[in-house]
């Protein structure tokens, strides 16, 4: 069990600045709570975040490719039943197939890989506070216990309107 | 692995194969001479008889519902005095490029290695698409449980489409279909199904002329002739004008018309440019004053 | 309420469970017959050969139950004082049919023909499991004692097995055009 | 969470549910399949494979063989026998639809006597010995007041054995009213053919050979005669095998039929008018010289009034027509002329068929191939016996009537009062197998077998230029409590007592056939050669029947022209009532499916589409659409159609093929007591003719009368199949002219 | 960011909170009548026919030969076609950050949902063996079967799969951030309820950032699925060989159809959400605005397809497509219904370019729900004008509807709507981060 501080602000702006000095002063567990995305003006500050989705999209859409010529050929081979004086094997509407399954695994592994990167679902209890849902933004801050008290100085300098001490479990 | 892509390489080939059957095993065929048939309708009753075609009644009639699997269309031409009357059996021509198969999604209907377009009917989940495609209006729908519905509703009585005693004549080689599935002609599969088991006992092939729909077989005027085409000796290959190797060749693998392939200039197939390939082979009727359409050179 | 709500659903859910329990694990798979006749007696310990009385079988689409005359003419002279045999007897001087009980069933929509299986060898017992040992026919098969499964289930898979490549290993012959659907329905 | 308490209470909601669903699965079980074995196997039964049984089909009088398919015994289809000559395989709708007569669930089960005013309909059910009584009872009586000769007994069209026992039981009983009635007895045709052929009989017309066949109303590919065997020759006539010519058929008649429709001319003569059209035809062959005979000066002389100026105007035809058809019909050989049922429903019926069957003679078709070909002798047939029977009725001359499957009072019009008579007569037995509207005015209904179930046999008459029996065997084992006709007058001659026993020795029907069979084997004739009677009879049964393939040499008659314009009249055919109120000719045919009406009773024929207007299901009134403009007719509207007799209402079909000043209605429907598939549907148009009958013949001119016809709001009734029956120029019945076939003869 | 005035700047984020949780936790008398009235008219409507339907046979509707098809597929592509624009416009307003998208996105994305699963259930209703449904669906049996894949119905299965579940899973996953604001808002069991739901979100960075991306690679991902569902509901007509079916325009015709259809649908949901939930701050005048201007470059689109599909038939000048097109636009009944339809469609939404139309209220309603019923003509009349007259006139037989078919057409509005009705009482049917965002991210110093 370590300890971390939260600091809540009314104003992004604010919050901004206050992570700015944390960062300056050396902290790196910083996160940010908040109710609206606000990724662009924290990246500037906290650095670029990585994007591991996109791999998800593209094996899940390779795989749905895959799957899908699979599934329309092969079961057409498995059972040969002759229609329309058309092959067995035809191009055309495996082509429909595979273009929909594409879209099918492309769709879910992505998502997939958003709830395993993002830690989702999650339901044991966290660090978090009703009001992020509604208006306020905050800062949570890991450091040693003994640098705590700087890092709840810095936060409230920058304009923190409530700053707390929480036991991350 | 070498072996594997080889083996689906081979594959391939054969399943890119168009119509995938190279030649059927038999290619059952029916001609049918239009300057024969009167229009008596014996066919449709034969029909109804061989294969459980249930009664619908006049309601169901009139809603265009009626069961019969060939069907005698007769056209009018012209007005009083100058009349021109033609009449066509019109049944499930069993197309080589059948668009009612492709509609399937459940493989209830498919083309199988006699030549017969084949519906399954226990396969069938009612989606309508088959009988949409058919340019022929020949597969039929199974509306209600027919053995269960009174169709004399209003007329007093009271009657199933096999009211007892009648369900004692239904033909057990026959399936008595469920409610909620389509159904057509099937050159009366049973019929060569017995007639392969008689050759396969007596380890010969088919005879021609042994089997004989029951269309085929009532016609007094005997306009409709049934054979395999693949033989080109039968009588079917013969009216028709299909008696080589080549024409049946030409014609399984081209779209052309039949006209340029049969030496029988009567011969022609009904709604040929919708190029589905039927294999009923209509004779031209002979008629004064010709066609009224521009059906010849 | 809230309690109520979850006896419903346990109560819905177990009703579900015992209806579906009755139908696959407890259909009569070997039902009572008027007479109480042994296969094992007759196949078995006689040797009877099955189409000493079943004898459609190599003719027709259906084997045939043995008319009451064939059995009334064996035992006029065997075992006459046997009681299941006095029932028998009771049918044949009252001219009555024997009501007995079909114990394969197969659905309006299947085509099947005995003589076409028989004459190509197919063994009656790949079908109807190892009779000679059952004292009534039953389509429970049992290993050490305990049921585990159908003798045949006859399910499409099951047909098309034998119908595909599995006949090749029994009696060394594919079935001609085995997946076309029309070989077996109609 | 959870306490001990709600556990157990679960636990036993859970025990109560899976147990009440596993008694819900036991009792929805379907109870299981029962395996009958037979008791003693029948011999020649194998389960799951089908018996073939050679059997005479009795749906009309054409004398069909057919094969009946058995399976487990019971009849599952029929077709036509390939080996008999008069069907060659084929038959008609009809034929196809005998099954539904064996399976017709308003068959008549048990015996029945009537248990409440007569016609009402209310009969109780008794066992055979109480009916039979009944009926010996009733003969007995009649007998013993020495009134035998008042017995009447009333069948269908009956040729095989069973006509002479029941010619041997009524001779034996004393009576000699033995009558046989049908609506299409072809009487007026026989009669013509005495004077021109020479035989009182219906010749085999040679359809399959003949070049130019000039049809006068006969609509032989529907109903006239013996339409399978029509039917099988104009396939020959038209595409047989090994002819070079394609023949030739034209059509004169008022309403296009189905023949007409097939035809390559159709010539809308005006109604009534068919026999003079035919003498124009006879004056041009006369005139051109075509006619070989010494004796053309005396035709000539009886038919110079007949020239194509005098016959055009009153048949409506035009000049240039007659003379090409009298040229065309002159030279091309051979030629046929037929004269059908529209025109011998006339009132002057006799003469008109004279006239066309002149036009054989004259141009030498007689007794040749391709024309006509006069058949064997056949034993005369009574005289159309209906007003015979209304005139006896009413004078109370009738004590008892005993019926078999005759059914006069829906094929006669109310006008002859043949129900009314009935009702005088004091005691009514039908042998039917069905409840038909005469059997409803009977005391004492005794079910009989269907052709299915009963032993029997069937002399063809016409046949096809020999003698042809077919043989009729029990295929299946009756379904109902019924006898057959044979066994019933067996049992009552044995029981009468008296001749009858001398007379009517045997045991039952069936041995009396086989009887009755070893005499025409003892005459060695026919093509079944074995060489004792086991073999003999064992072949006849296999094969369906028997047959004498070799056509007897007929002797040329000699036709006088003296004798024969007798026989002609130059006038059209009358009609009753004034042109002025009502304006429309009235043609009534018999309709495919039901011909008299007879299988109106059969659902597969009520649903087979009537190939020319596709109706389903009912009557209509087919009109031309010019004759309705104005009037305000839509089609599918219900019409008052009257004459001076009566009337009936029905829906209007616009048929183009139809002369605008006549109108045609189908026979068959309006049936009131026929079963559940006929009753209250369509209306019966015989109920518009009047009470007359050919004096010379006793058939009724069902084209005798005009009517008129009024736009009535009535529920509606009508369906039909067909969509709309114009090609658009789609291509769908394709053809080439003669001239192109001819060609393509030449190329190939 | 792109920050836009619209009207919405001086709601505070509390406010949106407040309103949007509101709707509902706070349930008022009108809804459960509603509600009410939804279940008893599904009953009577939807449920009791298709009991019968099923019990007795498909032989209770009017289809006959050669109508197979009649009013269950039309309003199948009437359904699939409403579900067009829910998710594409939402996609394609996504990636293009389209501002105005913000507060009527949730919605549309729910409307495409359950006009989907209304399209569904409507291919279910048609069948003739529908206790089979599960046969079409390709899976490992006993029976060694599988399905057809060269079948346009296959493509359907997959298509409307595909897109049903991932217009679904669009659906949900934006709106997580919501049902986390949901959860911490609520007690009792709706806490339990949302929690679950909400899986656990917080509103990191990390989170948001995730959650942008993937919804983004699924909005991507989302506008080719659509246009390929109803170019494949399309391909179901167009794959036959029926005059007035087989034309090569179907697939854009049906897709311009669709989009139009869908975009008319929203703006009635949205006048109708507006009212009930008393929306009007955040469903601005300018939404119906941009919406009509849209709906203006539809209708345009929409009559230049039409036209050209005319043209083709006219130009084939063969008697199937002449007889198809004269039983279509001159014969009656259908020749009213056709022309009604050209009124609905082509000429009334013309007046959207009127500024002033545009921002009346009723008139969207009106011009809107008019689109609607003319896009469901058009359905009606390609299915009911083509197939009466194929091939073989012999067989030429007109269709008329039943009571049960009728009574399922309506049972299905009402199916939908009783889906919608519980969406916006179970779910924020307004996205709350996005109009936050749309508000503005609070800053001490505007403009920063």
């Amino acid at each position: 069990m370590s300890k971390a501080v939260l600091g809540f602000f009314p104003y992004v702006d604010k919050l901004l600045r206050a992570a700015q000095r944390l960062k300056d002063a050396g902290f790196t567990d910083i996160e940010v709570l908040s109710p609206i995305p606000i990724g662009h003006e924290i990246e500037h500050i906290l650095g670029e975040k990585k994007n591991p989705v996109k791999y998800f999209t593209f094996f899940g859409s390779v795989a749905g490719f895959i799957f899908g010529t699979l599934l329309a050929l092969g079961s057409a081979a498995l059972y040969i039943l002759p229609r329309y004086g058309k092959p067995i094997w035809p191009l055309t509407p495996t082509v429909i197939i595979t273009y929909e399954s594409t879209i099918l695994l492309g769709v879910y592994i992505t998502l997939i890989g958003f709830l395993i990167f993002g830690r989702l679902p999650c339901f044991r209890e966290r660090t978090y506070d009703i009001k992020i849902s509604i208006d306020q933004f905050a800062l949570l801050v890991r450091a040693k216990k003994d640098r705590l008290i700087q890092v709840e100085q810095i936060i409230r300098e920058a304009g923190a309107e409530e700053v707390k001490r929480v036991d991350e479990k | 692995m070498a072996g594997f892509i080889e083996l689906m390489l081979e594959r391939f080939k054969v399943y890119r194969e168009p119509g995938y059957y190279k030649r059927f095993d038999y290619w059952w065929a029916m001609v049918i001479d239009l300057d024969r048939c009167t229009g008596c309708g014996a066919c449709v009753t034969a029909c109804q008889a061989e294969n459980n075609t249930p009664v619908v009644g006049e309601e169901e009639c009139g809603k265009g519902r009626n069961l019969s699997w060939i069907r005698i269309e007769r056209y009018i031409e012209g007005e009083y005095p100058n009349v021109k009357v033609k009449f066509i059996p019109v049944l499930c021509p069993q197309c080589d490029r059948a668009p009612c198969e492709v509609a399937c999604p459940v493989y209830a209907t498919y083309h199988n290695q006699d030549g017969l377009n084949v519906q399954v009917y226990n396969r069938c989940v009612g989606t309508f698409t088959c009988a949409t495609y058919c340019p022929y209006d020949v597969r039929r729908f199974n509306w209600f449980t027919y053995n269960k519905k009174n169709f004399l509703k209003g007329n007093g009585g009271s009657s199933t489409s096999f009211e007892p005693p009648l369900d004692q004549q239904l033909n057990p080689d026959v399936s008595v279909r469920e409610m909620g599935v389509m159904e057509k002609c099937t050159f009366c599969i049973q019929r060569i199904r017995a007639a392969k088991d008689r050759a396969k006992d007596e380890n010969r092939p088919i005879r021609d002329g042994e089997i004989q729909p029951a269309c085929v077989q009532t016609c007094p005027t005997k306009a409709l002739t049934f054979g395999d085409l693949n033989n080109p000796k039968s009588r079917i290959a013969q009216l028709a004008g299909l008696s080589t190797a080549g024409d049946l060749h030409y014609l399984r693998e081209s779209g052309s018309k039949i006209s340029d392939i049969s030496s029988n200039p009567r011969t022609y197939r009904l709604l040929e440019d919708l190029n589905a390939a039927p294999t009923i082979f209509y004779l031209k009727r002979v008629m004064k004053n010709g066609s009224s359409t521009a059906g010849h050179e | 309420m809230k309690k109520f709500l979850v006896y419903v659903i346990v109560g819905v859910v177990t009703f579900t469970i015992g209806y579906n329990v009755n139908l696959i694990y407890f259909p009569d798979l070997s039902p009572k017959q008027p007479i109480n006749f042994s296969h094992k007696i007759h196949a078995g310990d006689n040797s009877i050969p099955c189409q000493y009385c079943h004898i459609y079988a190599d003719k027709s689409t259906v084997s045939g139950v043995p008319n009451v005359q064939r059995c009334i003419g064996c035992h006029k002279i065997i075992k006459q004082d046997a009681p299941e045999i006095q029932k028998l007897q009771g049918y044949w001087d009252r001219k009555e049919t024997i009501p007995w009980v079909k114990v394969y069933n197969l659905p309006d929509f299947v085509y099947f023909s005995h003589k076409r299986h028989v004459k190509a060898g197919v063994p009656c017992q790949r079908c109807h499991g190892d009779v000679a040992k059952m004292d009534r026919i039953t389509r429970q098969a049992v290993l050490f004692g305990i049921p585990y499964a159908r003798v045949s289930p006859l399910k499409m898979g099951w047909c098309l097995d034998c119908h595909t490549n599995g006949a090749k290993e029994f009696i060394g012959m594919q079935v001609k055009n085995g997946r076309d659907c029309w070989t077996c329905h109609k | 969470m959870l306490n001990r308490r709600d556990f157990l209470k679960l636990v036993g909601v859970g025990g109560a549910g899976a147990a009440a669903g596993f008694a819900l699965g036991e009792l929805t079980k379907t109870p299981p399949a029962k395996l009958i074995p037979y008791l003693i196997p029948p011999e020649d039964v194998i389960p799951g494979i089908a018996n073939w049984y050679a059997s005479a089909c009795m749906q009309c009088s054409a004398g069909c063989g057919i094969l009946v398919r058995v399976m487990e015994g019971r009849a599952k289809k029929i077709e036509g026998n390939p080996l008999h000559p008069i069907n060659k395989g084929g038959l008609c709708a009809r034929g196809q639809a005998g099954l539904q007569l064996l399976y017709n669930p308003d068959r008549i089960k048990n015996p029945l006597k009537r248990n409440g005013k007569r016609g009402k309909g209310e009969f109780e059910e008794i066992t055979w010995e109480e009916g039979l009584s009944i009926l010996t009872n009733n003969l007995m009586e009649l007998r013993s007041h020495g009134e035998a000769d008042r017995l009447y007994l009333l069948t269908s069209l009956i040729r095989g054995h069973l006509n002479f026992l029941l010619a041997d039981f009524m001779k034996a009983y004393g009576s000699p009213n033995y009558l046989q009635y049908d609506l299409f007895q072809y009487e007026n045709l026989r009669f013509a053919n005495k004077i021109i052929v020479g035989q009182y009989t219906i010749p085999h017309y040679d359809i399959a050979n003949t070049n130019f066949l000039l049809s006068f109303g006969a609509d032989f590919v529907t109903t006239w005669i013996s339409p399978v065997n029509y039917n099988y020759g104009y396939g020959q006539m038209r595409q047989g095998e090994g002819r070079n010519v394609r023949g030739k058929l034209v059509q004169i008649e008022p309403r296009l039929s189905l023949t007409g429709a097939n035809a390559d001319e159709w010539v809308p003569v005006r109604p009534g008018t068919e026999g003079v059209l035919a003498l124009g035809i006879a004056y041009i062959i006369l005139e051109g010289g075509y006619y070989r005979g010494g004796d053309a000066k005396l035709w000539k002389d009886a038919l110079k009034k007949y020239n194509p100026e005098a016959v055009a105007s009153t048949t409506e035809v035009s000049e240039d027509r007659i003379k090409q058809l009298g040229k065309e019909f002159a030279t091309t050989k051979p030629s046929l002329a037929i004269g059908g049922e529209t025109v011998s429903s006339y009132e002057n019926g006799v003469s008109n068929l004279v006239a066309i069957n002149l036009l054989n003679h004259l141009s030498g078709n007689i007794g040749k191939t391709g024309g006509v070909i006069p058949n064997p002798d056949v034993i005369k047939k009574s005289f159309n016996p209906i007003a015979t029977i209304a005139k006896d009725a009413s004078r109370r001359k009738i004590k008892t009537l005993i019926l078999h499957n005759a059914n006069p009072v829906f094929t006669t019009p109310e006008t002859l009062k043949l129900k009314d008579a009935l009702k005088d007569i004091p005691f009514i037995a039908s042998l039917s197998s069905l409840h038909d509207e005469t059997t409803a005015l009977a005391d004492l209904i005794l079910p009989s077998h269907t052709y299915f179930e009963d032993w029997g046999d069937d002399f063809a008459e016409p046949t096809v230029g020999y003698s042809v029996a077919t043989i009729m065997q029990p295929a299946v084992s009756p379904l109902f409590n019924t006898k057959g006709a044979g066994d019933v007058f067996i049992s009552l001659a044995k029981t009468l007592g008296g001749n009858l026993q001398k007379d009517i020795t045997w045991e039952d029907f069936g041995v009396f056939l086989r009887d009755s069979w070893k005499k025409i084997y003892e005459r060695h004739k026919g093509d079944i050669k074995e060489a004792n009677f086991e073999d003999f009879w064992n072949d006849l049964l296999a094969r369906g029947g028997w047959w004498d393939a070799v056509p007897k040499a007929s002797k040329p008659v000699r036709v006088a022209a003296s004798e024969v314009s007798a026989h002609l009249s130059s006038e059209p055919a009358k009609f009753e009532g004034n042109d002025k109120e009502y304006p429309f000719y009235l043609i009534l045919y018999p309709h495919l499916s039901y011909k008299d009406g007879r299988g109106a009773n059969l659902p597969w024929l009520q649903e087979l589409p009537d190939p020319m207007t596709s109706v389903v299901w009912g009557t209509w009134i087919e009109m031309n659409s010019k004759a309705a403009t104005g009037m305000g007719i839509k089609e599918g509207d219900m019409l008052l159609v009257e004459s001076p007799f009566g009337k009936i209402t029905a829906p209007v079909y616009f048929y183009p093929g139809q002369r605008p000043d006549t109108i045609s209605i189908p026979l068959g429907q309006g049936h009131t007591s026929y079963g559940r598939y006929a009753d209250g549907r369509g209306a019966n148009p015989i109920e518009l003719l009047p009470a007359k009958t050919d004096p010379k013949t006793g058939a009724i001119p069902l084209n005798s009368t005009r009517i008129k016809i009024t736009r009535v709001n009535a529920p509606k009734s009508f369906v039909k199949m067909e969509g709309v029956a114009k090609e658009l120029g789609r291509n769908i019945v394709q053809t080439i002219t003669p001239e192109e076939f001819k060609k393509m003869g030449k190329e190939a | 960011m792109a920050h836009q005035q619209q009207g919405t700047s001086n709601i505070s984020y509390r406010e949106v909170n407040d309103d949007v949780i509101k709707s509902m936790t706070e349930t008022g008398r009108g809804f459960y009548l509603v509600l009410a009235v939804c279940i008893v008219g599904l009953a009577l409507t939807f449920g009791l026919p298709w009991a019968y339907q099923i019990y007795v046979g498909q032989g209770v509707t009017g289809l006959q030969s050669p109508e197979y098809w009649g009013l269950y597929l039309t309003n199948f592509v009437f359904w699939i076609g409403i579900s067009h624009s829910g998710t594409l416009l939402s996609a394609i307003l996504f990636i293009t950050q389209t501002p105005w998208r913000r507060s009527i996105y949730r919605s549309a994305e729910a409307m495409t949902f359950f006009s989907v699963v209304t399209a569904a259930t409507m291919v279910f209703i048609h069948m003739g063996r529908p206790w089979n449904f599960y046969w079409p669906f390709p899976y490992p049996n006993q029976r060694e079967m599988w399905t057809n894949f060269q079948s346009p119905l296959m493509f359907d299965v997959f298509a409307i799969g595909t897109y049903s579940t991932s217009s679904f899973l669009f659906l949900y996953f934006g709106s997580i951030p919501d049902l986390a604001a949901v959860r911490d808002r609520v007690t009792g069991w709706r806490k339990r309820f949302y929690g679950a739901l909400a899986l656990g979100w917080r509103g990191t960075d990390r989170e948001w950032h995730l959650l942008q991306k993937a919804y983004t690679f699924c909005a991507v991902f989302i506008i080719p699925l659509a246009v390929s569902v109803h170019s494949i509901v399309s391909w179901d007509f167009a794959s036959s060989k029926i005059p007035g079916l087989n034309k090569t325009i179907f697939a854009p015709y049906f897709v311009i159809g669709a989009i139009y259809s869908g975009t008319a649908g929203i703006i009635t949901l949205m006048v109708i959400l507006r009212r009930a939930l008393k929306f009007e701050k955040y469903i601005t005048k300018v939404h119906f605005d941009k919406l009509g201007m849209l709906l203006v470059v539809m209708s345009l689109l929409w009559t230049y397809v039409n036209v050209t599909e005319v043209f083709t038939g006219w130009y084939a000048n063969t008697s199937y497509e002449n007889e198809a097109l004269k039983y279509r636009m001159f014969t009656t009944p259908s020749a009213y219904l056709f022309w009604l339809m050209i009124a609905c469609n082509a000429f009334f939404p013309l007046l959207y370019i009127f500024r002033k139309i545009r921002l009346s209220i009723v008139a969207s309603l009106l011009i809107s729900i008019g689109i609607n019923l003319g896009m469901w003509i058009e359905r009606f009349l390609i299915i009911e004008t083509s197939l009466p007259r194929k091939f073989l006139p012999f067989m030429w037989r007109d269709y008329h509807p039943s009571w049960v078919e009728w009574s399922i057409t309506a049972g299905s509005f009402i199916f939908f709507t009783s889906l919608f009705v519980l969406f916006v009482k179970f779910w924020p049917s307004f996205s709350i981060y996005e109009i936050k965002e749309d508000i503005g991210i609070p800053m001490e110093r505007k403009g920063r």
